[in-house]
């Protein structure tokens, strides 16, 4: 297929939209640089759609763009490539769509509260970051994703730090980058480790080597793949590495929306699914994998319920949904967890904007508790908002219903029912935590002061548009991967992906239809139940009880509450473990090995110095008789010396 | 001119004359003095090196010696103007009372 | 002959540079040594070298050495008056020069160099020199002549007068 | 070499010198008959014709008038200075060919004191060695006007000694020889057939600026500023009487004919004349007298000059040496050069 558009342009353009609004925005103006910023990500957009249409119609094989040699040292050589292939194409489509949208909503978010330098700061981040995810997501080998790996890490960074003046954003900034340093450093030994059994770190090298010898390391990559699931685990903030993201939401919301919700923090579950041919072959990581997934999505389910700040919840929302993706991949239902990335980029884009709308209206409050009774003020956003709310809770026939039922399913099938029952458990959690957020955003009367009252108001176009259309695609998204029991040629998304993300072996083997039509009625009727129950449960308690219920409870279990509203105290038992010990070691090293040792040595050499300079000034008499002498004694001694020498 | 000049002669005379300098270089305390004396030292490495160029039928060794005159004569004027300047400061030349530098 | 005007020449030489290092007056000692070097003049002259003897008067005994009277008048330097110093310097400066004499009689005595000069291709002519001096030397001696424009501007520079004082 | 040879050598030295001898104290009436004439009144006339026997009645005086050592002043050199003068006034003209050779005793003999293959080099060493003579009174007679003068003298010689080099760089360039007569020699055709061969023709500025020089080589006027009689009583000799007055006297007139005979030899062909080829022992003496008679015009201007042009200020003496014949005499090589270069000389 000659591709009229090379893929290097998608990335290109936010790269260039970067670039003029990093280092010139400040003097065009905010309307320029809007212009630079959305129009870049918009032409990108269109530039990878024109490529990503012909390739979903059609041929689906893997196309390879080899752009440049980048460096090559001894046996060890990268090239700059890049790949389209189905997995890729995903990724890609909706990381440049939600993109594209966010980018949108941000010029109505953005525009009244800050200066024209701090605006264009933020467009020429956010374009980097574009470019960062767009570079990660095209790579053709492991380099020049960890190019991209990386780059996204420094944007979130920047932007969660964007508010750099305030102490929390910085400090929450910093948080992000230290913990997603300890991922990073998991991902670079994975990445050593793969190149010191294949000698490549390109894709198509290293799972052909992988795939054509599994006997030969499979016994190694166990170990490199946990390494690399350490680098998702970081990016995606899986447990016990999740920590940041919460804090991440410090930045602005559109940068929750794309960064921290729909695009990068989904990076570690793409990651995963790009190496399933390895994982594959590591039942021991593949098992580590389920597990910290339905872990972490219970674990962040439950501190959700109790989270007071509307940002807050989202962010617990999206740890647990991470899990979930995580727990299909490592069950091997790979396809399930691509599938849950994709819908979960829709409706969880659309309520962080719809949360961006709602902080937007009351003038940057964030507390649920002061809110209540926004529906009618915001109606839109309301709207919007619900479709996306049930998309997640799981409500058929909408997106997050058929990912999440995938995934339960495919959980079932692999015979994990402990990690059925948890993921089950989780989706009835997520039903009420979510509709818990509705209600006491939307619902009830007003809490807030009366000023704020009065300043309420729907958001601009720019920002209403881009929720209606994720809205929609929240609605429809799913209907692209309808389960078997709806007709055997109606799951698309399974046949589109599935040339990369085969099934696993041992399930291939298995009978074909591993569940009866029935079973699997049954499963999605009980996954539904699940999530009508907590539904129910939600609007009994926060609609028609005015949260006296939750209130009550709290009263009785003060204990268990207040671990729960402290987020399980992680941040504080990982300052015990360490922050605190690594502060000591920190502060002994200043103490004693930087002041007494090396300092100590210093000082030492210099007064020995100065010791010896202080006895042998006395030579140093001025007197220029006494140096002609020293020379002259000097020359009979080079004389005796020759002679002595012939 | 019949070559009847032993080497020897030229040299003994050559270290003779370095030996003088060196001794008026080490012995004497006018800067002047000094200096005059380090140009007895470079003339006889002068006549050293005519004698051996003679000896050696070599031309080579005339033209260090123009080469060392012509440096000598820079630095003979440049020598003398940092004395004449020396002096207007500390109204003496006795190097033993020029002594700035000292610890 | 040559040998006995050439010896003469160097005794001359030797005798007067003896007497101007032990002259304590600079301006005496400053006439002893054009004497020595018109002595050593000679020599040059006695090894076929009298470009180099002429250059010798020229540039010693008629620049250079008046430059030196010009100084010794124009500070109107005084007889070298006996500082109180250390014997030290006197005796060791003593020492050294007798072990380094020694040194240097040694030397010549071993390793000869008794063999008469050989003055077979070289002649008093000024032309076989100044052709090697404009060819193969010719490099040295342009950046001789940059040195020398150098200590002109540098003698003019040291000498002048500070500003204001 | 034989008696015969060891004769010669000695006349050949020895004649001239003596004519020198003789000759100078006939300048010093030369010069105050010539002051007179030029000053509009008589000059010495009264002893003898023309108060020729002046001559020796002057030396009488000097002879017999009280030499006065001062007290204070360094004996030695004191004594020694005069000497000195004299001697290296004298020693320079043993390279200076005064005639064509003469056939005589079956030789050849060159009409020079020594032919030396350097001798322009050994002139200018003589040259700068006289300077001592004046430095040394100066500074031996411990008296602060003769030191005035001695230190004017050794600035001056050293400065104008450059010059007048430079100046006779360029003849040396265009004659490619150090050698005197080979100078001469070099000088002797003409050129399109009526214009003498002469150094001074192409190179009229180098002739300017070493004439000019030796003046100031010689202590004349306008550049007599170490004997500058208004501002140092009588410069370096102040302080000198009787015979050692008149050696420096002698000394000046030495030099004064040495400087006009290496004029002559230097720029005006010596002993030679076009058309006019030397032959036997009348040839020689004819050259002998050419070479007279040029050097007494030029002893003549030197007369002139000295009874015609007021004296310099030290300042200005020293400007016009290094910043007006130093530049000249440069671009008198490099005009020098370049004539060589298009092969006009």
């Amino acid at each position: 297929m000659s591709a009229s558009i090379p893929l290097w342009l998608v990335p290109a353009l936010p790269l260039a939209g970067f670039l003029v609004n990093g280092f010139l925005g400040k003097r065009l103006g905010k309307s320029f640089v809007s212009a630079v910023g959305v129009g870049a990500v918009g032409l990108a957009t269109a530039a990878a759609y024109a490529r990503l249409v012909p390739f979903f119609a059609g041929d689906h094989s893997a196309v390879v763009e080899r752009i440049a040699p980048w460096f090559s040292a001894g046996g060890f050589s990268a090239e700059i490539a890049m790949r389209l292939d189905p997995l890729s194409a995903l990724m890609t489509s909706f990381v440049t769509f939600v993109g594209f949208w966010i980018h949108v909503y941000s010029v109505g978010y953005m525009r009244h509260d800050e200066t024209e330098a701090g605006y264009a700061r933020y467009f020429a981040y956010l374009n980097l970051f574009m470019f960062a995810m767009l570079i990660l997501v095209l790579a053709q080998n492991f380099v020049l994703m960890f190019v991209g790996w990386e780059g996204v890490g420094l944007c979130s960074y920047l932007l969660i730090g964007y508010y750099y003046e305030r102490q929390y954003a910085a400090d929450a900034g910093k948080k992000a980058f230290v913990v997603n340093r300890i991922g990073d450093f998991g991902f670079l030994l994975g990445m050593f480790g793969l190149f010191s059994l294949f000698s490549s770190l390109d894709f198509d090298r290293v799972f052909t080597a992988a795939a054509a010898d599994p006997g030969k390391y499979a016994p190694y990559l166990t170990l490199v793949c946990l390494c690399l699931f350490l680098g998702a685990v970081g990016k995606s903030a899986q447990v016990p590495l999740f920590v940041w993201l919460p804090d991440a939401m410090a930045g602005p919301t559109p940068v929750s929306a794309l960064i921290h919700a729909a695009t990068m923090v989904t990076a570690g579950v793409y990651m995963v699914a790009r190496c399933n041919v390895l994982f594959r072959l590591a039942p021991e990581a593949m098992a580590a994998v389920a597990v910290v997934g339905a872990v972490t999505a219970i674990f962040a389910g439950i501190i959700a319920v109790a989270q007071n700040d509307i940002k807050k919840v989202l962010a617990y929302s999206t740890v647990s949904q991470l899990g979930y993706m995580f727990l299909a991949c490592g069950v091997g239902a790979y396809v399930a967890g691509m599938f849950h990335v994709l819908t979960h980029a829709f409706f969880k884009a659309c309520l962080f904007l719809g949360s961006g709308s709602v902080i937007h209206a009351m003038g940057g409050e964030q507390d649920m508790r002061r809110m209540g009774g926004l529906r009618s003020k915001l109606p839109i956003t309301y709207w919007t908002f619900l479709i996306a709310t049930l998309a997640i809770a799981g409500i058929p026939p909408l997106a997050g219903f058929f990912s999440k039922d995938a995934i339960l399913g495919s959980v079932f099938e692999h015979g994990q029912y402990v990690l059925w029952g948890l993921a089950l458990f989780t989706a009835g959690l997520t039903a009420f935590y979510m509709f818990r957020l509705v209600s006491l955003t939307f619902e009830g009367s007003f809490r807030g002061t009366p000023e704020q009252e009065h300043h309420l108001h729907e958001s601009p176009p720019s920002m209403t548009a881009p929720l209606v259309v994720l809205a929609i695609l929240s609605f429809v998204g799913g209907w692209i991967g309808l389960p078997r029991v709806f007709g055997e040629n109606l799951d698309r998304f399974t046949a589109f992906l599935s040339p990369i993300l085969l099934p696993l072996a041992s399930a291939a083997e298995r009978a074909e239809p591993g569940l009866s039509h029935g079973a699997e009625w049954l499963l999605m009727g009980v996954s539904v139940a699940a999530a009508v129950a907590g539904l129910l449960l939600a609007r009994s308690w926060y609609v028609r009880g005015q949260g006296r219920v939750p209130d009550r409870i709290a009263a009785s279990f003060p204990a268990a509450y207040a671990l729960l509203a402290e987020k399980f105290r992680v941040d504080e038992l990982y300052g015990l473990l360490f922050v605190r010990p690594f502060d000591w070691l920190a502060r002994m090293l200043w103490k004693v090995v930087d002041v007494l040792v090396i300092d100590g040595i210093l000082n030492a050499g210099a007064f020995l110095v100065e010791l010896v300079g202080d006895l042998l000034r006395f030579l140093q008499t001025g007197n220029v008789r006494n140096y002609a002498l020293s020379l002259f004694l000097g020359l009979i001694a080079l004389m005796l010396f020759v002679i002595g020498a012939v | 001119m019949i070559g009847s000049i032993p080497l020897g002669d030229v040299l003994l005379a050559s270290g003779a004359l370095f030996t003088i300098g060196l001794a008026g270089a080490l012995l004497r305390r006018s800067a002047i003095s000094i200096f005059l004396s380090t140009e007895v030292m470079m003339n006889a490495a002068n006549l050293a090196l005519i004698g051996y160029g003679s000896a050696m039928g070599s031309r080579e060794g005339q033209i260090i010696v123009f080469f060392i005159i012509a440096i000598a004569a820079a630095e003979a004027s440049v020598g003398l103007a940092i004395f004449v300047a020396l002096f207007r400061h500390k109204e003496t030349i006795d190097v033993n009372k020029i002594n700035l530098l000292k610890w | 002959m040559e040998r006995l005007v050439f010896d003469a020449a160097a005794a001359l030489t030797i005798l007067f540079a003896g007497l101007m290092v032990m002259h304590p007056h600079p301006v005496k000692s400053v006439l002893a040594l054009v004497v020595s070097f018109f002595g050593l003049a000679v020599c040059y002259v006695m090894l076929s070298a009298p470009f180099i003897a002429a250059i010798q008067v020229i540039v010693y005994a008629g620049a250079i050495l008046v430059l030196f009277l010009f100084v010794l008048m124009l500070l109107n330097v005084g007889e070298e008056t006996r500082g109180r110093e250390r014997p030290i310097q006197r005796w060791l400066s003593a020492a050294a020069l007798l072990v380094f004499a020694g040194l240097l009689l040694g030397l010549l005595r071993a390793h000869g160099a008794s063999a008469p000069l050989s003055f077979g291709p070289l002649s008093g002519d000024v032309a076989p020199l100044a052709r090697l001096l404009f060819s193969r030397y010719l490099l040295p001696f342009e950046a001789l002549s940059v040195l020398l424009l150098a200590a002109l501007v540098g003698a003019f520079v040291l000498a002048q007068r500070e500003k204001g004082a | 070499m034989s008696a015969v040879d060891w004769l010669i050598l000695a006349l050949r030295v020895l004649i001239p010198l003596g004519v020198i001898l003789t000759v100078v104290p006939m300048l010093g009436w030369a010069e105050r008959r010539g002051a007179g004439l030029i000053q509009d009144r008589p000059g010495p006339n009264r002893v003898g014709p023309y108060g020729l026997l002046q001559l020796p009645v002057d030396a009488v005086k000097f002879f017999f008038k009280e030499d006065v050592i001062p007290a204070n002043s360094d004996k030695v050199l004191y004594v020694l200075a005069p000497g000195i003068a004299v001697f290296a006034a004298l020693t320079t003209f043993a390279v200076i060919p005064y005639g064509a050779s003469l056939p005589a005793a079956g030789r050849d003999i060159p009409l020079i004191g020594a032919d030396l293959s350097i001798g322009v080099l050994y002139v200018f060493a003589l040259t700068s060695l006289s300077v001592y003579g004046i430095v040394l009174a100066g500074w031996a007679s411990n008296n602060k006007f003769s030191l005035m003068g001695g230190l004017r003298s050794s600035a001056q010689i050293i400065s104008y000694e450059l010059a007048m080099t430079t100046a006779a760089a360029g003849v040396i360039l265009s004659s490619s020889s150090l050698r005197l007569p080979d100078i001469i020699w070099a000088q002797e055709r003409l050129w399109l057939g009526f214009l003498p061969r002469w150094n001074v023709v192409p190179q009229f500025l180098g002739f300017v600026v070493f004439f000019v020089s030796a003046f100031a080589e010689t202590n004349r006027v306008p550049f007599d500023l170490p004997e500058a009689d208004a501002e140092l009583v009588g410069g370096y000799h102040t302080e000198y009487s009787a015979m050692k007055f008149a050696m420096f006297m002698m000394a000046e007139y030495v030099n004064i004919v040495v400087a006009c005979a290496l004029t002559v030899t230097l720029y005006f062909g010596g002993w030679s004349l076009p058309g006019f080829h030397p032959e036997g022992i009348v040839g020689a003496i004819v050259s002998i007298l050419i070479f007279s008679a040029k050097t007494l015009f030029f002893v003549l201007v030197f007369i002139w000059v000295r009874w015609t042009l007021p004296r310099f200020r030290y300042d200005q003496l020293m400007r016009i040496g290094w910043k007006a014949l130093l530049p000249l005499a440069l671009v008198n090589l490099l005009w020098v050069a370049a004539l060589i270069l298009v092969r006009w000389i």
